[in-house]
């Protein structure tokens, strides 16, 4: 039986235009760990269509804080990717 | 949900949540949708937002002011949903001892908001059109850069 | 007389004074009587002023903070008489198209208010007695130095 | 007939513990002209009964202005005595 490295499931949710390039709100992003947050958008960027047009190096959160594209993602972890933010 | 709300913003409340026979000085922001000469022709914006974490950015930016201002009270709503020119998008009440103190404690709280609380505005025209737009009012067609 | 009141001061009337679609920042002070750690006691001020250079400095005030911040639209009120603890004795609202201005004219106005505008304090306690005290609250009993 | 120099009139107000002290809000005060405010509070401290106790520096004002003891003043200006400012 072949080695299979650790996968994990993350949540991706998608926000204002970034929402409607992808046409959805959410996505179920599967990634082999141990993965980073940059790993995931790369994946959504390749497997979701409309996803090529988010940038490359979005704003991103995992678990409602913002993060660099450097941080680390676990099995379960909700990834947000945030247009440049416009709030007050 | 405390610090969102999808009606008209009540700054009377967020002065009573604040006011203390001990705060002498209590200092206010409004941000209120805009029709100058750098919107012409915009009616409303629809204010968006990644609800939770804005929720718990609030949280963490009202402690923050609370620390670096001890003793202040410091209140916040920021509306979501479609806000005509002329109203509020955002009420930030600061109370404290002193002056001072809650114009930094308010202060602080606006200049994190508008680096952190991810809140989206999409511009409605006269003409019809819509367009998501930045911080400055400016359309985010371009890819934006990572911060 | 528009810049003085004996009655309690209405936020929202100085809101509306200089609100307008252009302004998308508004920054308001209020100062109200204290009864904290410092003012043990203290159950209302008698605020008295020289009313009529009150008018004309805050007419030169509020116009130096126009200069300093075009655009901005600047309203004052400062209420004199009895005021009880947790009543404000004075309201600035400054709106102007972005934040920066709107709490840059504010903070100025009320930073001149207290170097500037002849008002005094009478403050009445608990006990009966009543004294004058300067802008921090410390009884004026010692002659003050000319500045 | 001797010299007389030409003198002025000055309506000296008084406001808050410097009314109490002098037990009025103003007076009218003759001073030789030219004369500065310094001369008039001087004259002031002298001439009322209970003036001696505003400081020999106050801050004073001229017509609604604030000015410093060496401004200069006509007849029919109004001076004010202003205790320390405790306003807003």
């Amino acid at each position: 039986m072949p080695f299979a490295p650790p996968s994990g499931t993350i949540r991706v949710r998608f926000f204002a235009r970034y929402a409607e390039l992808v046409g959805r709100a959410e996505a179920a992003v599967s990634v082999p760990l141990p993965a980073t947050v940059g790993d995931v958008v790369r994946r959504v960027r390749e497997q979701l269509p409309g996803a090529c047009d988010i940038p490359e190096r979005p704003l991103t959160a995992v678990n409602l804080r913002h993060v660099k594209l450097d941080a680390s993602v676990r099995d379960g972890d909700e990834v947000a990717l945030l247009p440049p933010i416009a709030g007050g | 949900m405390t610090y969102l709300t999808r009606d008209p913003i009540a700054l009377d409340a967020l002065l009573a949540e604040v006011s203390s026979p001990a705060r002498g000085g209590t200092c206010a922001f409004l941000g209120t949708v805009r029709n100058g000469p750098d919107e012409a022709g915009v009616t409303a914006i629809e204010y968006s937002a990644y609800d939770v974490m804005v929720e718990a950015e609030l949280e963490r930016i009202t402690a923050e002011a609370r620390e670096r201002c001890p003793g202040a009270g410091v209140a916040v709503r920021h509306r979501l949903g479609m806000i005509p020119v002329g109203e509020a998008s955002i009420a930030i009440v600061a109370a404290a001892s002193h002056r001072a103190q809650a114009f930094e404690a308010c202060r602080y709280v606006i200049e994190e908001v508008k680096r952190r609380v991810p809140v989206w505005k999409k511009e409605l025209r006269a003409d019809g059109s819509a367009v998501w737009v930045d911080a400055s009012g400016h359309p985010t067609t371009s890819p934006p850069a990572h911060v």
